[in-house]
């Protein structure tokens, strides 16, 4: 049975209509906004946007409840560090040893959801791009064909290798290995046997890509590489690089010049 | 020795299934409602398109996979609650592909694996393994890397891998794919040699040439439901629902049966049983003709 | 690059992936699980050298953060990981075991202060935070020193290993 | 008629696969000359070297595996081990027996265009390749479809339609039905059928099915122990059944029942496809 690992969601969006350059372009600038803006009215604000953006994406909830399940403890966990651990002005509440204060509890809400928000932001881009335009955006960022060749290659095997994975485990307790024995150092030792026969197999299937992809004429000297889909820039796409790049660069200008969002809970 | 000859047919059901069901996460069932049961000594052909269930009912008779709904019996046992490490005493089952076994750094390693799992002694393992290189002539390869081996007899180590746990009943999923002409007849002997000694064995294969010839029971998958279950001959008989079934029958069984209305028996499976009929048929006729004159 | 080149970094990428993605390995003591990313890191450089050591361990890694719902620490792990592919093999390569050892420790802690480092400040743990991550990385690359092990074996049952990936030559006789 | 593959006297040996060993010779001076136009089967035990044959025809032997050669081959006059392997493809195309190894993108579109994008094909030409190639294989309407969700038989007609897109001369195919289910072999075997009759393309086929083989074949030719043994029509192959027995191959079932009759009745009877076996055996009876 394979498990797909692609997390692009096939539908009808403006999202998905974009040039995946500009969003990989929202992605690196959103990500530098992120980490410079450290106040909690700005990151909540943030966070509905994201959660917008993906509604208006016709991304599925499941989609974005599996990000917030899986970060959620990590978010918490942030929180609760900063809280213990880094107390600033006037304690709310003392329990023991901590003392709870409104600034630290700012700060660490702020950074627990910034974890939240950087992902979303990085899923808005992988739920409304699939593969191939991923890499052929990466390509035509000067990336080298090879590269993205590897890249695209590795995605479509990694469902096949864990299709593999599950036979070889089969297989090998079928012959009485028991692999719900041990563990840490234990476990992996008893997995041994799938992992040496899955690596064998996954090095012959290389091996036979390799002549695969030779058999296609790839590599030809002298040729240029055509492609018979491609991406291009729309003036849709002209305006959204625009609109990113100004926000990004009013935002980085009131932080710079006023201190805007700078503080846990006063906006200057 | 563990494998005294016995006769190859018993009463003993060593395998039963009731009203099983199974279903891959939220798909659509892959087995509906499938009660069948198989005597001890017994050597089943299991057949059917790809996805009509074979392999994932084949699973089910060593634990790999678990009943979503009815039961599995192994010698009247329900075997729930048995992981499949201890089944695999009881049950061997050969995977497809040879390369999603072989690990080991020589072919006796390999082979000495299973027995060692089952915690038996080391003389015990080894005289297993001997024993098992020696029934399927792997001894000259003992001390070969079995990866770099050639596809046949990496699917032979395969096979005697399991073997050498000695169980009773031994399932192969498509053993002779891939393999040529003398591979196929050669495996298929050592497999009717382990029938003739008691082993119950049931082969997953495509190939209807094999069945006629080596199994006389066989079974019919068709979208998860068993659509036929019986001797080998009596199955043939019905060639239109094997059609059906994308089953393509031996050349020699379309012949009979196209030959039958002058007098050829209709249900000959092999070359052989064809030609001994037509030459009867022939020396018959000669006999009257003679006795016309 | 030759495309055997190619076909084997893609292949090791995905070996990588699966390995963190799809392998849970139970934590003695805490009941938590990990998985054996590393051993398959380790194997790779040690097999393959630095380069593919490099790419494989650190896109391999990333792309299972990505898939796993990590989205937002894939950017680190793609540097931790890569960190550590690269040094493994570029000390382990074609060395013995001596090399080899280093190549794990050094790739090993490389990996550790690269989650440390990035988690206590770009990510917001604090440094008490991050030093809380640290059993659980130190106990990954631990795990690592397996590959070392599945190396030897996998040499051991197929020595064509050797000669992937490297480009070919034919003589006429 | 003119000689589009020339094999003179080829031997090779791959790099031993233990380092430091012997090679071992899998090629022993195989001599072969296929006509433009043929359809030849090849046969062979395991092992045999069926495979290496195939890869010395476009170049992949021994340019990307190294080792031993001697002899030549010559595809439409190209030295295969000289000319680089990206511009034989262009003239002999290759299909492998696995189909997972063989669809390496992520969608079939894409997969049939991958050679013809290597090739540096203009894109409204590779668009007509692709439906034209689509429609061959009869996979028109799978654009979209991610390969490895395919059925067998349909990722072995997809493997054939990215090949047959570069429009090469030579057609080989190693053991395409070698992994499938009857339902798959059969159809492959029906895209193979219609490559036979209407395009005349030069098509080598490695199988193990002789009742197919019998069926395709102008000629077949039978490796064994690194030669070719036999190279000859299917009727005089399938006739010599006891030598095709000790090489380990398989006969129609039809030719086993014309040798057995012959030994009962001393007679002379050949045959290698079904209606021709029925035919006659019904004759042999009415005739009397």
């Amino acid at each position: 049975m394979q498990v797909g690992i692609d997390l692009f969601v096939l539908r009808k969006s403006w999202l998905h209509e974009i040039d995946p350059r500009v969003k990989l372009f929202f992605v690196a600038v959103s990500i530098i906004i992120l980490l410079v803006f450290k106040n909690i009215f700005f990151m909540l604000t943030a966070l509905v946007l994201l959660h917008l953006l993906h509604w208006s994406a016709k991304i599925p909830r499941d989609r974005i409840l599996f990000v917030w399940k899986t970060l959620m403890p990590v978010a918490i966990l942030i929180c609760v560090l900063w809280v213990v651990f880094y107390p600033a002005g006037d304690p709310l509440i003392q329990i023991w040893m901590v003392k709870i204060t409104l600034v630290s509890l700012a700060q660490g809400a702020v950074l627990g959801l910034r974890i939240m928000t950087m992902a979303f932001v990085v899923f808005a881009w992988l739920y409304s791009t699939d593969q191939p335009s991923i890499v052929r955006s990466l390509v035509k960022l000067k990336m080298p064909f090879e590269w993205g060749l590897i890249l695209a290659l590795a995605l479509r095997y990694i469902p096949t290798f864990q299709g593999m994975y599950a036979v070889i485990s089969e297989a090998q307790q079928a012959r009485a290995l028991n692999i719900s024995e041990g563990k840490g150092f234990g476990r992996v030792r008893t997995l041994m046997p799938i992992f040496v026969a899955m690596v064998i197999s996954a090095l012959r299937a290389s091996d036979q890509l390799a002549r695969a992809l030779e058999a296609r004429a790839f590599g030809a000297h002298g040729v240029e590489r055509t492609y018979l889909r491609d991406i291009s820039f729309r003036p849709l796409d002209w305006v959204f690089t625009f609109a990113i790049f100004a926000t990004a660069l009013l935002l980085l200008y009131l932080n710079f010049r006023y201190g805007f969002g700078r503080q846990p809970i006063s906006l200057f | 020795m563990a494998d005294e000859p016995m006769s190859s047919q018993t009463d003993t059901i060593c395998l039963e299934t009731r009203d099983l069901w199974f279903a891959y996460g939220d798909n659509p069932p892959a087995l509906r409602g499938i009660s069948l049961t198989i005597r001890a000594g017994d050597f089943v052909g299991l057949v059917g398109q790809n996805g009509s269930g074979k392999t994932t009912l084949a699973k089910h008779f060593n634990g790999l996979l678990r009943p979503t709904q009815g039961q599995v019996l192994l010698y009247g046992q329900d075997i729930r609650d048995r992981p499949v490490g201890e089944l695999a005493r009881t049950v061997g089952y050969v995977f497809q592909n040879p390369d999603h076994q072989i690990f080991s750094a020589t072919t006796r390693e390999e082979i000495a694996f299973g027995p060692r799992n089952l915690g038996l002694e080391e003389a015990e393992v080894q005289r297993r393994t001997e024993q098992a290189m020696e029934h399927f002539d792997l001894t000259e390869y003992a001390d070969h890397q079995p990866a770099v081996l050639g596809f046949g007899l990496r699917r032979k180590v395969s096979i005697a891998a399991v073997y050498s746990m000695r169980p009773q009943i031994l399932i192969l999923d498509e053993p002779t794919a891939g393999l040529d002409w003398h591979c196929t007849h050669d495996l298929m002997e050592r497999l009717t040699a382990l029938h003739r000694q008691g082993h119950t064995i049931i082969l997953i294969t495509h190939d209807m040439r094999l069945i006629a010839q080596y199994t006389p029971r066989c079974m019919v998958l068709r979208e998860g439901k068993l659509l036929l279950y019986d001797d080998t001959r009596k199955v043939f008989e019905h060639c239109d629902l094997l059609r059906e079934t994308h089953i393509e029958l031996p050349q020699v069984c379309e012949l009979a049966r196209e030959l039958a209305p002058i007098g050829v028996r209709r249900d000959a499976l092999t070359v052989p049983e064809l030609c001994d009929s037509y030459a009867d048929l022939i020396a018959r006729r000669e006999v009257t003709n003679a006795g016309g004159h | 690059m030759n495309v055997r080149r190619i076909a084997l970094m893609a292949v090791c990428i995905a070996i990588v992936a699966v390995l963190v993605a799809v392998v849970p390995v139970p934590i003695p003591a805490t009941g938590g699980y990990t998985h054996p990313g590393a051993v398959a890191e380790i194997f790779v450089s040690m097999a393959f050298g630095p380069i593919v050591g490099m790419v494989a361990a650190g896109i391999g890694a990333a792309i299972a953060d990505l898939v796993l719902g990590y989205g937002s620490f894939a950017p680190l792990t793609l540097v931790a990981h890569g960190a550590l592919g690269f040094l493994a093999g570029y000390l382990g390569w074609k060395k013995g075991w001596g090399g080899m050892i280093a190549g794990w420790i050094v790739g090993g802690l490389a990996l550790v202060a690269v989650y440390f480092l990035g988690e206590a400040t770009v990510y917001g743990f604090g440094f008490a935070g991050a030093a809380g991550e640290l059993p659980i990385n130190l106990f990954q690359v631990g795990l690592g020193v397996l590959g070392l092990l599945l190396f030897q074996l996998v040499k051991k049952a197929y020595p064509q290993i050797e000669q992937l990936g490297e480009e070919a030559t034919f003589k006429e006789v | 008629m003119s000689k589009i593959i020339v094999v003179e006297e080829l031997s090779y040996a791959y790099p031993p696969a233990i380092p430091g060993h012997d090679p071992v010779w899998v090629l022993r001076g195989v001599d072969l000359e296929v006509e433009e136009g043929e359809f030849v089967s090849i046969m062979g035990p395991t092992g045999v070297g069926k495979t290496t044959l195939c890869l010395a025809l476009n170049g992949i032997v021994p340019q990307s595996t190294g080792g031993l050669i001697k002899g030549r081959v010559l595809v439409d006059g190209l030295d295969t081990k000289r000319e680089p392997v990206p511009q034989l493809a262009q003239r002999v195309g290759v299909v492998f027996q696995d189909p997972e190894t063989q669809l390496f993108n992520m969608s079939v579109e894409a997969e049939i265009a991958f050679g013809l994008e290597c090739l540096g094909v203009p894109r409204d030409e590779i668009k007509e390749r692709v439906s034209w190639a689509l429609a061959v294989v009869g996979m028109t309407g799978f654009e979209d479809r991610p390969p490895f969700q395919l059925s067998g038989g349909q990722k072995q007609r997809v493997a054939i339609a990215s090949i047959l897109a570069m429009m090469p001369k030579i057609l080989v195919l190693d053991e395409p039905t070698a992994n499938l289910d009857p339902l798959g072999k059969a159809e492959v075997f029906s895209v193979v059928r219609e490559l036979r009759h209407k395009r005349g393309m030069t098509i080598i086929m490695v199988e193990h099915e002789s009742e197919h083989i019998a069926e395709f074949s102008d000629r077949v030719i039978v490796l064994n122990e690194g030669r070719v043994e036999m190279a000859d029509t299917p009727d005089k192959v399938f006739s010599q059944v006891d030598r095709m027995r000790e090489i380990g191959l398989a006969v129609p079932q039809v030719s086993e029942l014309a040798d057995c009759l012959n030994h009962r009745f001393n007679s002379q009877l050949n045959f290698t496809q079904f209606d021709e076996a029925l035919r006659t055996l019904k004759g042999q009876l009415d005739g009397r």
